[in-house]
């Protein structure tokens, strides 16, 4: 355990997270109490990667006991026609278009990507441009919500005479993306090439973020759905074995998943969940294939390389949504947390749905708030206007008070070599940022600067507070072949 | 071709009349090089000896040096002395064996210039042609003989031994019954400011005085150096006069060596290296005396 | 093409805009090395300074029957030649001075500030531009010396030229030989920084 | 890269066969013999020996070589339980760096047994590498060869072609130096030639270097060719013949010597380097950019080498 | 709506900074400063004091010459200044840490670009440069411990009459028999040994408070066990084997007790700045010093050789890090893309 001892500053938290475990892990309940020695025994037996990682404070007591809420649909949504790694959508609506939940609006002309569908009945407003985190605006449709319109209801069907084709239609059909991650679209992962056979599906419901609770929350409440998500796949797939991954500190997600698969697993599908060790950034995909198969995916290689396949638990009650009940992909459960918002909670919101919205629909914000971030604290991105519609990958959306962030200003490298342990990448991020700061950002791939996906550890663990995603970002930029 | 024929010539020419610069310096300077030599070493000796640039040496004052092989025959191994012979010829020159036991082995004349008996190789080819073929020589130490108006005053040991570093060379002065008259350091390559001290006066003169048996179970204290004693080690540099430095010289004459701060190891080689030279130096110089006096050869000494 | 410098100029050239040590950064091992007292650098100046002229002159004088294919080889005959004759001379007639110097009076031979002087300037030049040239490099070198050994022997052992002038030893350090490799760079540095200054004076006036 | 390890096998295994027949040396009656604490010699005999006669002091003669009419006093010799190893005391301690002949008498039907006790000639070669090497490091502790160490240590690539090559040619050219310097130089009084001499073959041997590598192996020579002409106008080359004249050293300590230099040169250089590599990123104030940084830092390293100052191996 | 930060992520952000293991570090020196009080006398707090202002001083002053931004505050001078306080002799003129510390400072580490690019360990630097300045002083200012707790009794009296060897001197030098003599008994020469009553450097000596602190560090995660384990276990295990009149006999726990072995593997050795940041790179180099270590001191001109070891290994970790690299996860052939 080569980061057993490593990043001590946080060993009276990472002991609270023990006893946290020990609470309510009642499988090894028995164990656990023996001794203490047996304690740290237990919690390394859990499955997690060999290299680098950290253990940020989860902050996840905020909203991990709030059951999911419904948010009603807001005047006007803003729908942003590029939800997906691929091309953008093209509108297949006019200006003033009537719309009914769940019609297409929006449909990939050429490339890769899903349609689009309208999260609310309502009319076309506008073909504008909505803020965004990443590309400052991006084109989106607005829609005027019509109030008075009845949510329509879905009713499961029976899907088990689909074939893998029908089936990977409707899930297309639904819009689905990865939403856990970066939107790729899920047709496209449910069918991998066929020169690497797959054996494995890995759902991941590790969350290693801290503060998000949206998929701990979906975990509990909708663990039917999302193993009978998990079958589909399987399905699809054709394959038998499915590994249901949780982080050790949601112990009551491991027990109702657990429940869940054991009730749903037959000859057929045999899925099981894994508790993994609470540690960042066990929700990375190439992370949690390591800490469930043992296998690694090599650098620039799709999951598929090495035989598996995953999907993060909500995309599969997506898809679940999409097959069993046919109902497209146009709402999205997203965490809003942090103590610059008066009210935290799981909200199930719109697509499109604004910020803005969503800060008025939990009473505002408190006088604390110092940053905005949309997804994790660790990956996310800060926004700097409540104008920015939700779309189907935002996971959550924190409002973090001064003390909760980190303002320090940065001084030398002073060699410490924390940054080197925590990469799980193996990477060495001070010598890419000195090779940044000297001016040489060109040097910097013999170090793996590609290699890199900007998970953070390194600038969280840097007692120099270097900025180093900062660096490797900007190398990243310099760098391009 | 005409090119290589050209560097080729050029190269010669260039290289004759490298050779001729060369050569011609060569020539000019060797005599003074041979002179100037040994032009240090004899004013270190002189001055060991009391006689410095305000008190010229006498005329009278004569240094006469012995040369000490190690002979290798078939009997195995003996010892031999080059050692001037007396008489206006000042060119003669005899080799003395003797054995390890002290018994005298025999004598043979040298044909030796007196310029050519300060340079190691001409002396060798001189001896060995003095001694026949079976017999083979080693250059071992020298020592130098001071006499005064004939009469014995002193000896001058050249000598070297380990110290904390590299080789420690040194001169000495010992007087008839070995007490030391004065201990100089030539080369050293000791610590600077730890062992590098034992240049200085306060270490170096602290030998002076020091009689054959005080010597012979000298030792060295690790204690700071008494004030007094210091200043008469360093006369010139406190302003004593001879009476002052005699009189504290008379009391620590019995005294160990005072360690250098600092530099113990140093300062025990030397201690040690001294002893041993003067111990050496007379065991050998009573048997050469013995053996001298019994085959009635004559040497300016 | 042949300089248009003054001999006056080459001179000053080699003491300042092209000193040995400071500027060219050639030569560095006795700067290093032996530079303990002002006395060791004037003397084993005056040895670079006699073999830098006579090798100067002598290349100069034959520059056109030295073939361009043998040029270097000749230029370290030539060298070897007369450093041979120094050393012999100072064998013979310093030989104190001599023994102190050590080693470094025979590597004058392997000097790349000699060499280089004969390829740069004085295979092209007259014997007299040479000659000035060969002084100036030479003073240039020995000024150098000097003042760094100036420094190590002021700071050292507290004298000048064997002159006591502080009357105590402020830091030993200085004449240990490895404070060598410490003034010189600090001396390299205190130049740049005038260099810089004056630029800047320059700049505003 | 695969071409230095070439040459790292070469020279490894030339020292082997330089070393080996000195290892290879063995004593009738008497197996082993050393200094002990420095007032001791420890002899180890082939076979059980007479203890009383072992343990008789009167039938040692012991003597330092160069002085074999001047007995040294022993004053009480052990023999081990094993009646083997004998531990014979002196009555003053020993000057360890001259051999030592000691004779024993009596102790064989056949007579006396005679033997010489020094320190082992392969230590003292061991030493002479070392110390070149590590102890008197011709950068950091002899100031030689400064300007291609200051010139070239800027990359580590460059430094290691440096190195190497630098330790090729200081072996040939010292090795040839060396035949010059006894069997032309020295019996016919040519001594005030070595300069020209030795730089001659310094530049024969980079010139041989330089055609050899050529031919035998291009891609090595692309790697080092553009080192080898900045070796001749180097005093680290010149210096290993003028060191080995002054000192009288023989073929085998001349092959050590000139290898230690050529690695100190090359490790000097190598650590000089990767230092250098690390200082680029580093915001060194305007007056001291390039080489009187580089300066200060030799001087540091030239303090840290202070540390195997006196150090005495065998 | 007010303004809000905008960053790149990661938006969190451990709670240690460099500050803060500077001080911890600092602190952890202070108790073995306080025993070294009651074993040498009040001027060990003199030195220290001087030491210390001096190293903050040059910090100040070097950065403020340089146009740099004043670090003073992250007590990486403070370290500096305790440290070379710790590794000379208690008996030394007050003016000697002032000089070492410019030395440190100044040329050790602001020419060099600064915190994080010195190459030597700024301390040991300059108690290289005082051996080699002072040695009389630095070499033979020994103070016997004070028996009676008469913290005073040093001040204002000439060392030389009280100045003594330290017990690896007195091993160099005379042999074990001579320790023995003067120290003690075997099984009682290490209780002392451990406590700190021996002469020696001012703030080498209390090893037992020093592994403390040591360990401490150890526990926040500050330092790794790979230096200071590897360091020690050299120097025992080469001790024993080499150390003694024939082989294996040497006594490894006297020589990690009565140098400065434990103060160099937990406080110098892996200083941040110039040892290696990978962990086999660190075994490398912590056996290096130890092998280093037991050589100078066995077989070298000084009686402890851990301060020479260290900066002898300190560019080697430049080397080390270029050597050893992190393994990567499952790297693409043919390197970058």
């Amino acid at each position: 355990m080569s980061n057993g001892i490593r990043f001590n500053g946080l060993r009276t938290r990472r002991f609270y997270a023990w006893l946290q475990a020990i609470k309510v892990s009642y499988f090894k309940r028995l164990t656990v109490a023996a001794s203490g020695f047996i304690q740290v025994y237990d919690m390394t037996s859990f499955l997690t990667f060999p290299q680098g990682g950290v253990h940020p404070p989860e902050s996840k007591q905020m909203t991990s006991q709030l059951a999911i809420e419904e948010m009603g649909a807001p005047a006007e949504l803003e729908i942003i026609l590029g939800q997906h790694i691929g091309a953008p959508c093209t509108p297949t609506v006019a200006l003033r278009d009537e719309v009914k939940e769940g019609d297409l609006i929006g449909e990939v002309v050429k490339g890769l990507g899903v349609p689009l569908h309208a999260p609310v009945a309502g009319k076309v407003k506008a073909f504008g441009a909505s803020a965004h985190p990443m590309r400052v605006t991006a084109p989106s449709i607005t829609i005027v919500t019509d109030l008075q319109a009845a949510p329509v209801r879905y009713t499961p069907g029976d899907w088990s005479g689909l074939s893998s084709e029908e089936l990977l239609k409707k899930v297309h059909g639904a819009g689905v993306v990865g939403i856990g991650g970066a939107g790729f679209p899920s047709h496209v992962k449910l069918n991998p090439p066929a020169d690497n056979p797959v054996d494995k599906l890995i759902l991941n419901g590790a969350e290693c973020e801290p503060y998000i609770t949206a998929d701990h929350r979906q975990m509990l409440e909708h663990s039917a759905e999302i193993v009978e998500g998990a079958k589909v796949i399987l399905k699809i797939l054709g394959i038998r074995d499915c590994h249901i991954g949780i982080e050790a500190n949601k112990p009551d997600a491991i027990k109702v998943m657990s429940q869940a698969a054991a009730a749903a697993s037959t000859p057929e599908f045999n899925i099981m969940v894994n508790p993994l060790k609470v540690k960042y950034p066990q929700g990375s995909e190439k992370q949690l294939i390591q800490s469930i198969t043992g296998r690694k995916v090599p650098g620039f290689a799709l999951p598929s390389a090495v035989g598996v396949v995953v999907h993060n638990v909500s995309t599969t009650k997506a898809i679940y949504d999409a097959v069993v009940l046919g109902k497209p992909l146009y709402e999205k459960i997203v965490t809003i947390s942090g103590k610059g918002i008066k009210r935290p909670a799981n909200l199930r919101v719109k697509v499109g749905t604004k910020l803005s919205d969503i800060v008025a629909h939990l009473g505002g914000v408190t006088p604390q708030l110092a940053k905005i971030i949309m997804g994790g604290p660790m990956m996310g991105f800060a926004v700097s206007s409540l104008d920015i519609p939700v779309t189907k990958t935002t996971s959550s959306v924190l409002f973090l008070a001064e003390d909760e962030i980190d303002a320090n200003p940065h001084s030398q490298c002073i060699r410490c070599g924390w940054c080197l342990e925590a990469c799980p990448m193996g990477l060495e991020p001070k010598e890419i940022a000195i090779h940044v700061e000297a001016g040489r950002p060109e040097d910097t791939g013999k170090f793996g600067v590609f290699e890199c996906f900007e998970c953070g550890c390194c600038a969280y663990v840097c007692p120099a507070k270097r900025p180093l995603v900062q660096f490797i970002r900007l190398a990243k930029m310099k760098a391009k072949r | 071709m005409k090119d290589i024929m050209t560097i080729v010539f050029r190269l010669t020419v260039s290289c004759l009349l490298a050779g001729l610069v060369m050569g011609t310096a060569f020539i000019f300077t060797s005599k003074a090089k041979k002179h100037n030599e040994h032009v240090n070493e004899q004013k270190v000796m002189f001055s060991l000896l009391g006689y410095t640039a305000d008190q010229a040496k006498p005329a009278s004052l004569a240094l006469h040096e012995v040369y000490r092989y190690v002979v290798t025959d078939q009997q195995g191994l003996s010892v031999g002395y080059l050692v001037p012979m007396a008489g206006e010829d000042k060119a003669a020159y005899t080799f003395v064996a003797i054995g390890l036991d002290g018994a005298y082995l025999g004598s043979y004349p040298v044909a030796l210039a007196q310029e050519e008996v300060s340079e190691l190789g001409p002396r060798d080819q001189a001896i060995a042609a003095a001694l026949g073929p079976e017999k083979t020589i080693r250059y071992a130490d020298e020592t130098i003989v001071v006499t005064n108006n004939g009469k014995r005053q002193a000896y001058l040991l050249p000598g070297e031994f380990p110290g904390f570093k590299t080789f420690i060379k040194v001169i000495m002065a010992v007087d008839q019954s070995f007490t030391v008259i004065g201990l100089e350091i030539m080369e050293h390559e000791e610590d600077p400011g730890l062992g590098g001290e034992i240049v200085q006066n306060y270490f170096k003169n602290q030998f002076k005085g020091k009689s054959f048996t005080a010597l012979k179970k000298l030792g060295v204290a690790k204690v700071p150096l008494p004030d007094d004693y210091l200043k008469a080690l360093d006369a010139d540099k406190y302003g004593l006069t001879a009476a002052d430095v005699a009189a504290v010289q008379e009391l620590y004459q019995d005294k160990d060596i005072y360690a250098l701060t600092g530099a113990t190891i140093s300062s025990r080689s030397v201690t040690n290296g001294v002893k041993g030279i003067v111990k050496k130096f007379a065991y050998r110089v009573s048997i050469l005396d013995k053996v001298l006096a019994e085959q009635q050869i004559a040497v300016p000494f | 093409m042949a300089t248009d410098k003054s001999n006056l100029q080459l001179v000053v050239n080699g003491i300042l805009n092209e000193n040995p040590i400071f500027r060219l950064v050639l030569s560095m091992c006795p700067a290093v090395g032996i530079s303990t007292t002002v006395m060791n650098g004037f003397m084993l100046g005056v040895a670079v300074l006699f073999v830098q002229v006579f090798s100067s002159c002598t290349i100069a004088v034959f520059k056109n029957k030295i073939h361009p294919r043998i040029r270097i080889p000749t230029y370290t005959l030539t060298i070897a030649t007369w450093v041979t004759v120094i050393d012999l001379v100072l064998a013979a007639y310093l030989p104190e001075a001599y023994a102190k110097m050590g080693i470094f009076i025979k590597l004058i031979v392997a000097f790349a500030i000699i060499t280089m002087r004969l390829e740069m300037f004085a295979c092209k030049e007259s014997v007299n531009a040479s000659f000035w040239d060969g002084i100036g490099m030479g003073l240039g070198f020995m000024v150098g010396m000097m003042a760094i050994g100036f420094i190590r022997e002021l700071l050292g052992l507290g004298t000048i030229l064997g002159y006591d002038i502080l009357g105590f030893k402020p830091l030993l350090f200085f004449v240990l030989p490895f404070a060598g490799f410490f003034c010189v760079g600090l001396m390299m540095a205190f130049f740049n920084w005038i260099e810089i200054v004056y630029k800047r004076s320059k700049q505003r006036a | 890269m695969s071409n230095i390890k070439i040459i790292h096998r070469l020279l490894l295994s030339l020292v082997l066969v330089c070393v080996l027949p000195v290892l290879a040396q063995a004593q009738e009656l008497i197996a082993g013999q050393s200094f002990g604490d420095d007032n001791e010699i420890t002899v180890t005999f082939a076979r059980p020996v007479d203890k009383a006669a072992v343990e008789e002091v009167g039938n040692y003669a012991v003597y330092e070589e160069p002085d074999p009419d001047i007995r040294l006093a022993v004053q009480s010799v052990s023999l081990a339980d094993d009646g083997l190893t004998a531990s014979v005391r002196f009555a003053e301690p020993l000057n360890t760096t001259q051999p030592h002949v000691v004779i024993i008498n009596n102790i064989e039907p056949a007579g006396a047994a005679k033997f010489k006790v020094s320190k082992s000639y392969f230590g003292y070669l061991l030493s002479i590498l070392i110390s070149a090497l590590l102890i008197n490091n011709f950068v950091f502790t002899k100031y030689l060869g400064l300007c291609v160490f200051f010139g070239t240590s800027k990359r580590k690539d460059t430094a290691k072609g440096m190195g190497f090559t630098f330790t090729l040619v200081m072996v040939v050219s010292a090795i040839m130096s060396w035949f010059f310097y006894q069997y032309v130089l020295k019996p016919f009084d040519l001594n005030f030639l070595q300069i020209v001499i030795f730089i001659g073959l310094v530049s024969l041997t980079v010139q041989a270097v330089d055609t050899v590598l050529r031919k035998v192996n291009p891609a090595l020579f692309n790697s080092f060719g553009v080192y080898l002409v900045l070796v001749i106008a180097n005093c680290v080359i010149i210096a290993v013949p003028l060191i080995l004249a002054d000192n009288e050293y023989n073929f085998l300590e001349t092959f050590m010597l000139s290898l230690g230099a050529g690695g100190g040169f090359l490790l000097a250089l190598y650590l000089m380097s990767s230092v250098r590599e690390r200082m680029e990123f580093a915001n060194v104030p305007k007056t001291f950019k390039g080489v009187p940084i580089a300066f200060i830092v030799a001087g540091q390293f030239a303090l840290a080498f202070l540390g195997f100052s006196g150090l005495s191996l065998f | 709506m007010g303004l809000w930060k905008v960053s790149i992520s990661p938006h969190v952000r451990s709670n240690e900074s460099v500050e803060k293991i500077m001080w911890t570090v600092v602190a952890c020196l202070v108790p073995p400063l306080v025993l070294s009080v009651f074993i040498f006398g009040i001027q060990t707090l003199i030195i220290t004091a001087v030491s210390v202002a001096s190293c903050v001083a040059a910090e100040v002053l070097s950065q403020k010459a340089l146009g740099r931004r004043v670090t003073v505050k992250d007590g990486s001078a403070v370290i500096t200044g305790m440290l070379l306080a710790f590794v000379i002799p208690p008996g030394v003129n007050y003016l000697l840490p002032v000089l070492g510390a410019v030395m440190a400072i100044y040329i050790g580490k602001h020419l060099l670009g600064g915190i994080g690019y010195n190459i030597f360990n700024p301390a040991l630097l300059a108690r290289a440069f005082l051996l080699a300045t002072f040695p009389v002083a630095m070499t033979s200012a020994w103070l016997p411990p004070l028996s009676d707790m008469a913290i005073f009794s040093y001040l204002g009296t000439g060392i030389d009459a009280v100045s003594t060897a330290t017990p690896l001197a007195l091993l160099k030098e005379q042999g074990m028999a001579a320790v023995i003599e003067q120290f003690g008994a075997i099984p009682n020469i290490y209780t002392t040994f451990l406590l700190g009553w021996r002469p020696g450097c001012i703030g080498e000596t209390s090893g037992l408070l020093i592994v403390l602190g040591g360990l401490y560090l150890l526990y926040r995660g500050y330092i790794t066990w790979h230096i200071p384990a590897s360091v020690l276990a050299s120097i025992a295990l080469l001790t024993w084997i080499f150390g003694g009149e024939a082989y294996l006999t040497g006594d490894p726990l006297l020589a990690i007790l009565s140098g400065g072995a434990l103060l160099g593997a937990f406080f110098m050795a892996n200083d941040y700045v110039t040892c290696p940041t990978n962990k086999t790179a660190q075994l490398v180099y912590g056996v290096g010093v130890g092998a280093l270590t037991v050589l100078i001191r066995l077989k070298g001109g000084y009686p402890e050789g851990i301060c020479y070891a260290i900066l002898l290994m300190n560019p080697v970790s430049a080397v080390l890090d270029n050597w050893f690299k992190p393994k990567r996860f499952a790297p693409v052939a043919g390197g970058a893309k």
